[in-house]
């Protein structure tokens, strides 16, 4: 039997859990573990660029071990008026994180006068992202428009890295469509093909991840602002594009 | 005849001749089991184990005391307060148990089988050497798959009276004065302090319940009844039965 | 694998513990005084972590005097018996020490009286008591032969019992040990009758 | 594997009567399986009517019973009245949540009389980290919990007046640590009631 | 005497966590000693939203292992009059949390003048929780009207929220929030509300082992709050043995017996004893 | 915010991260539930919850745990489920292959030394089963066996066994051994010295309290009262939470 021998001494949910490790299985492990499993949200989220701005699309499951604690959810949040980003890994790392970013955005929106560039945003996403590596499990894709450079993604996956990107795709549903983006991706997209692209992608990955699912939420943002959208679940189009 | 148990258990179809037919001797290891404690939460609260237990056997002029007490205890819970630790194996062999309670008592009562029919086999009483040997030999059989004994076989044979430690490792010693179980070490304090060869009958049942008395007191698992017999070329014969909350008091009295 | 008892008699209070000391599988000396004599009228004895035995009685000691030459008056064994477990308690929290203790002390108005702490600091009066392994063989021993109104003679026999008693029984070598005796006169060291 | 909390073994039970409250502990101080002295005192008198009962890990009983003190004290200082009963369990409350990832390893009771008439009975009971459990019937701690709520739970009766309650606490409590190797050796119940407080050894098993 | 263990820190009553004993425990629990457990509410908490306000709803059980340590316990804690929150998880976390939080609050009401909003306790406590990484096991529900109107939260122990119409939590979080699905609509009247809640809860008291005891449900809308504890009881004890069990005076066998009036009680028991009677220091 | 110091979100490690664990099939389960029985002067006593749960879920609210052996005994088992079946059909078999060797039922002593070398039979693989054997002896005194699920067994005046155990066995001591009550008569060697419907009243209160304080005791209690004229059944219901 385990003692709480060897385990962590800053933990004391190791500590205080050990009973239950030792003699029960009332702390199931299957499925209801509400405190001990940390709210993930297994996902695919996406950002592509096309000719005059990008569109932000997502999922909208959240589980908890197997259990669908939001099967409605937005993790697609405003950090600035044109400038989103997707969240993918704990939602809680992924909701401080945005916050903060929010916050400085509006910082520097007060001290520079105009609204901030996507790339300032990603940029503190990275440092947040990169400075507490060690604790953030947070895969996020930032995109949005400004004055300089339009329409722009920007991928910040796990660990902190910062990749611009045409398009980029995240969360466990994305590896089921790197084959799709890879043969219907194009450059310099018209917005209808743009949306198309988006809500196929992300349909045909909630259809194969067990993780992703639900509705699916777009944000299409350009010069002339920002449009929220979104498709019912059972309005999937699920099929050949 | 068919093996004593239901089910054949993994080695040792312990046949009944004079001859005992060693078990194969081919455990590296004790065999992978399934074990409920892994998903059973609480197992220990139900399987009945003596861990917690003080049980006593020595020689004296007059024969061999043996005495134990009577709880049984799943973790800090008192299972029961009334075990019989002696098992009265036949008129003239009595066993002790500590460890595991089912083993103690399925093992001797098959060693109560098995004496009998050497008896009948030989037509004279088997030895205490010679029964602690068998026990032994089953218990060495089943080394390393999780039986749990240690005890004492006591008697009276055609050499006089004799002890005999067993346990489930397939230990066997020969000796004066044992005491077995987590509060031994109590009892034994006790017992060489008090102990001489030439004491006398009452003396000696009186050293032997003072001392199972004094494990009862200082370890929380040992308790319940403090049980005393006596055995002597006559046979064993039970001297007293005493509860142990009776005796602190009694003894406190005779103290103050 | 020390072992300390004690226990208090008629007007006074007895203590002994083992003489060995030893690392790994080896003794490097049987002749190891573990008694340390806190001021005129208290005994403490110490096992556990060799060097923790050494630090934390010297701590104690040194604390007790520096507080009667600052206020003109020695602590009473009550008094030290919870300053040392205040002092316990909270060492216990930075610097787990593993010291076991036993204090006896005799006090004017009060008699003898002997104090058990245990390493995590839990105190209790006790008549009679003992640490170490060698404890599981002589607790029972004192609960039977004890009694408060022991003489000396008596209480060094009953001490010898003990000794005896660790010797045939338990697994670890123990030729000698260490005696002292804390009565209205003051503490000193008893040699054993050989 | 035995936890912290059965190191050195406890049992206590309070109970509200009729204007009366009675709290109740065993005696035993023992160091894992060996029995030290059935002396221990584990109820603590903190005020004119309070008690708090300490079950758990030995050292951490007699240090919290000093920070009691302490800061009981302190209060009749700093306020010139005695602490409440329920403000003494509050603030053992949030003693105890202070320390939350470094538990003091002791589970309180806290009984006494309080209310406007300084009669009514108040009963609280705590985990290690501080979280309450009010009640108006009774509240048990220590090693034999599961025991000592099916003996309450049946054998309990409200307004019940100080002679009775000590019966039924008493039945409780021996029956209890007779099933619990870690606790027993003696058995003691205080009965406080608006004139004072009767104190009362019992006879139990010592084994 | 050296004043080595002066508690300053507790003198000077600095408040926030105290790790003092942290490296002790860590020590005794390499020894091989286990933890013990702390009283968990296991529970049932839904919220849902009507057309007017929030209705939130609780079961009262409270476990510790697998025993019922508290057949009655309130887990609607009060954060300030226009904003709930019902608690799951280790009950020391809960109760500490929202009372900090409401403490808060009320400060910040204080401080603005203004009626607090739901969006700033659900802010005060995503933010302690998410500091302490999950280390506090709280799971809440928050409900609450503010100028904004009715809203309802659920925060998870690591800190992340969600903000949806009907939520549950805790381990009867399954069987609650079947019922949820299967029977809820926009815009309903309190009474729906109400009775919808009720059947949520029973869903968990019933066939979730951590959850029981009775129904209690609290409604929040423009006009304030109203609590109903214990609406339902449906877990009553049925029987009981005629005439209970009855003692008469002299059953226990009493040793010593002192009567103490509590007139002449000393204040500080130690300073008036003398040495050789005490017990413990 | 400057770029040579970090901004730090926490400082606490994060809870509920544990290692990797190894997973095997094991074949048993905790099923919960509690039986006890009362041996009287010329009655025994029977009683058994039905609640068969796993985990925090309830799988059966109406699963008998007693099962009728002979025409006066009564074996009541807890524990698991798949274990109690499986015990169950063998020794009906057993019954019935000794009536017919023998031509008359098995006598309840004998019952109690087979069913402990059945369950010894499976030391290193045990039955996890807890079992009360119940019924009348040769001089028609109620009797009581309690087992360990390894087959150790003792006759006993009152045995209460499974999840409820700690609860109700202090209770019975307590009422029906009655050790600290100086006024009380002693009971009778063998049994308990309540007559039927007293014992009933305390077996039934008994069952009650530990459906109050464990979780795994509820829904219903079967009692069966065992007189030499044969079994009777009777039901009542217990809180469902």
């Amino acid at each position: 039997m385990s003692s709480f021998a060897g385990r962590e001494l800053l933990n004391p949910a190791n500590v205080m859990e050990a009973s239950y490790d030792a003699g029960t299985t009332l702390q199931q492990d299957n499925g209801l573990n509400f405190l001990g499993k940390e709210v993930d949200t297994g996902t695919t989220i996406m950002a592509v660029q096309y000719d005059g701005g990008v569109i932000v699309g997502a999922d909208s499951r959240v589980s908890t071990g197997v259990y669908i604690s939001n099967r409605a959810s937005d993790k697609i949040t405003a950090v600035d008026d044109r400038i989103y980003c997707c969240r993918s890994g704990s939602a809680a790392d992924t909701q401080a994180v945005s916050d903060y970013v929010r916050y400085f955005l509006d910082q520097h929106r007060m001290e520079y006068g105009q609204p901030p560039k996507v790339a300032t945003a990603a940029n503190l996403f990275q440092m947040l992202c990169y400075q507490n590596k060690n604790m953030l499990t947070a895969g996020i894709i930032v995109a949005g428009w400004d004055k300089e450079k339009g329409g722009q993604v920007f991928a910040l996956p796990i660990g902190g890295a910062l990749m611009e990107r045409e398009y980029a795709t995240g969360g466990s549903g994305s590896t089921y469509i790197y084959g799709f983006c890879d043969a219907f991706f194009k450059p310099g997209m018209t917005k209808q093909q743009c949306e198309d692209f988006v809500t196929k992608g992300l349909c045909h990955a909630m259809a194969r991840d067990g993780s992703s699912g639900g509705i699916i939420r777009m944000a299409i943002i350009d010069e002339s602002g920002v449009e929220r959208k979104f498709i019912a679940g059972d309005k999937l189009p699920y099929g050949p594009l | 005849m068919a093996s004593a148990l239901d089910y054949t258990l993994p080695v040792g179809a312990h046949g009944t001749g004079a001859a005992d037919r060693l078990a194969p001797q081919l455990l590296d290891a004790a065999p992978m089991l399934p074990d409920p404690s892994e998903r059973c939460p609480g197992v220990e609260k139900h399987v009945r184990m003596l861990h917690g237990t003080t049980t006593l056997a020595f020689k004296y002029q007059g024969g061999v005391v043996v005495a134990v007490d009577s709880r049984a205890s799943a973790g800090a819970y008192i299972a029961s307060q009334t075990v019989k630790k002696v098992i009265e194996i036949n008129p003239f062999l009595l066993g002790t148990m500590a460890g595991g309670a089912a083993d103690c008592s399925y093992w001797e009562r098959y060693l109560g089988m098995r004496c009998r029919m050497f008896e009948l086999d030989q037509k004279k009483r088997i030895s205490v050497a010679a029964a602690s040997k068998i026990l032994s030999n089953i218990t060495h059989s089943y080394k390393g798959y999780g039986l749990s004994m240690g005890t004492m076989i006591c008697g009276w044979d055609e050499s006089g009276p004799q002890i005999y430690y067993v346990d489930s490792d397939g230990d066997r010693l020969h000796h004066h004065l044992f005491s077995v179980g987590s509060g031994s070490t109590f009892a034994y304090g006790v017992l060489d302090t008090g102990y001489r060869y030439d004491l006398t009958k009452d003396e000696a049942l009186a050293l032997a319940q003072r001392s199972i008395f004094a494990a009862t007191y200082r370890d929380a698992y040992s308790g319940g009844t403090v049980r005393v017999y006596h055995i002597d070329q006559k046979g064993w014969q039970r001297m007293s039965e005493t509860d142990s909350m009776e005796l602190y008091f009694k003894f406190r009295q005779e103290k103050a | 694998m020390d072992f300390l008892i004690g226990f208090t008699g008629k007007d006074y209070a007895i203590i002994a513990a083992d003489a060995n000391a030893a690392r790994s599988i080896m003794v490097y000396s049987q002749q190891l005084d573990k008694i340390r004599e806190l001021d005129s009228h208290k005994l403490l004895a110490v096992g556990g972590d060799a060097a923790d035995c050494i630090q934390e009685p010297e701590y104690i000691q040194k604390n007790m005097t520096l507080y009667a030459m600052r206020n003109g008056v020695q602590l009473t064994t009550h008094a030290a018996a919870n300053y040392i477990r205040g002092e316990k308690s909270y060492n216990l929290r930075r610097a787990m020490s593993q010291v076991d203790m036993l204090l006896v002390g005799y006090d004017e108005g009060v008699g003898p009286s002997l104090y058990f702490l245990d390493y995590l600091a839990s105190m209790q009066k006790l008549d009679y008591a003992s640490h170490g392994y060698g404890g599981f063989f002589c607790n029972s021993l004192l609960d039977t032969h004890w009694r408060a109104d022991l003489t000396e003679e008596q209480g060094l026999e009953l001490l010898e019992r003990c000794f005896k008693e660790v010797q045939t029984r338990f697994m670890i070598s123990m030729p000698n040990f260490t005696i002292k005796v804390v009565d209205k006169n003051g503490v000193r060291t008893v040699e054993r009758k050989s | 594997m035995s936890s912290i909390m059965q190191y050195n073994g406890a049992a206590i039970i309070a109970m509200a009567g009729k204007d009366c409250i009675a709290i109740a502990s065993d005696k035993r101080y023992g160091i894992r399986n060996q029995t030290m002295g059935c002396q221990m005192k584990k109820i603590f008198q903190v005020g004119d009517k309070t008690f708090v009962g300490l079950t758990g890990l030995a050292t951490d009983m007699q240090t919290l019973d000093q920070k009691f003190r302490f800061r009981s004290n302190m209060y009749r200082l700093r306020e010139e009245r005695e602490m409440s009963t329920e403000a003494f369990a509050n603030m053992v409350t949030s003693l105890l949540y202070e320390h939350r990832f470094g538990p003091y390893f002791c589970e309180p009771i806290v009984a006494g009389l309080g209310g406007e008439d300084g009669k009514s009975p108040f009963l609280c009971g705590m985990d290690l980290l501080g979280a309450q459990v009010r009640t108006e019937d009774f509240m048990v701690g220590g090693d034999c919990t599961e025991a000592l709520y099916g003996l309450c739970e049946s054998m309990y009766r409200p307004d019940l007046g100080p002679d009775e309650l000590f019966e039924v606490i008493a039945q409780c409590l021996l029956s209890g640590v007779d099933r619990d190797c870690l606790a027993g050796w003696g058995c003691v119940v205080h009965v406080l009631t608006p004139e004072g407080v009767t104190t009362r050894d019992l006879k139990g098993r010592m084994d | 005497m050296l004043p080595s263990s002066a508690p300053l820190h507790e003198a000077l009553g600095l408040g926030g966590f105290n790790f003092d004993n942290t490296r002790r425990n860590q020590v005794l629990g390499a020894q091989g000693v286990a933890a013990p457990r702390v009283k968990k509410t296991g529970t049932t908490i839904v919220g849902v939203v009507y057309k007017d306000g929030v209705v939130l709803g609780a079961d009262t059980r409270a476990t510790e292992g697998e025993t019922v340590c508290d057949k009655n316990c309130e887990k609607i804690h009060y954060i300030a009059d226009n904003i709930w929150c019902c608690g799951a998880g280790t009950s020391a976390d809960t109760e500490a949390t929202t009372q900090l939080v409401s403490s808060q609050i009320e400060l910040h009401r204080l401080a603005t003048g203004k009626a607090p909003r739901t969006i700033t306790a659900l802010t005060m406590l995503k933010r302690k929780l998410f500091q302490y990484q999950g280390n506090i096991s709280a799971a809440l529900v928050l409900g609450g009207f503010d100028c904004n109107g009715p809203s309802l939260y659920t925060v998870y122990p690591h800190g992340s929220t969600d903000s949806l119409p009907y939520v549950t939590m805790g381990s009867g979080s399954l069987a609650a929030m079947a019922v949820f699905e299967a029977e809820y609509k926009d815009a309903m009247s309190v009474e729906e509300a109400k009775a919808l809640v009720q059947a949520a809860i029973m869903s968990g008291i019933n066939n979730d082992l951590g959850s029981g005891g009775s129904v209690d449900m609290l409604v929040i809308n423009k006009d304030g709050n109203t609590v109903l504890r214990n609406v339902v009881r449906p877990n009553e004890r049925k029987f009981r043995k005629a005439g209970g069990y009855s003692f008469p005076k002299g059953t226990a066998k009493v040793l010593t017996q002192t009567f103490t009036p509590l007139s002449s009680l000393p204040i500080d028991v130690t300073t008036t004893r003398s040495p050789a009677a005490m017990e413990v220091g | 915010m400057s770029c040579t110091e970090p901004l730090r979100l926490s400082a606490a490690p994060k809870a509920g991260v544990r290692g990797p664990h190894e997973r095997r099939f094991n074949p048993y389960d905790h099923n919960g539930g509690t039986v006890l029985a009362v041996a009287g002067t010329n009655f025994a006593i029977v009683a058994g919850d039905t609640r068969m749960s796993s985990g925090f879920n309830i799988l059966s609210r109406n699963q008998s745990k007693l099962l009728q052996l002979t025409a006066t005994t009564v074996l009541a088992t807890g524990g698991f489920r798949g274990d109690v079946s499986t015990l169950q059909k063998l020794l009906k078999a057993k019954l019935v292959e000794y009536e017919h060797k023998h031509g008359e039922p098995m006598k309840v002593h004998a019952i109690a030394q087979m069913l402990a070398n059945t369950l010894y039979g499976r030391r290193f693989f045990p039955y996890y089963t807890w079992n009360i054997l119940s019924g009348m002896d040769e001089n028609g005194v109620g009797c009581v066996y309690s087992y360990d699920p390894v087959g150790n067994y003792e006759r006993v005046r009152v045995n209460v066994t499974g999840s409820g155990e700690p609860l109700i066995q202090p209770l019975l001591d307590n009422q029906f051994e009655r050790q600290h009550q100086q006024l009380a008569s002693k009971p009778p060697p063998l049994s308990v010295g309540q007559d039927l419907a007293e014992a009933t009243a305390i077996v039934k209160d008994a069952f009650y309290s530990a459906g109050e304080r464990d979780i795994y005791t509820g829904d219903t209690m079967e009692v069966c009262v065992i007189t030499k004229d044969g079994v009777k059944l009777e039901s009542f219901e217990l809180n469902v939470d």
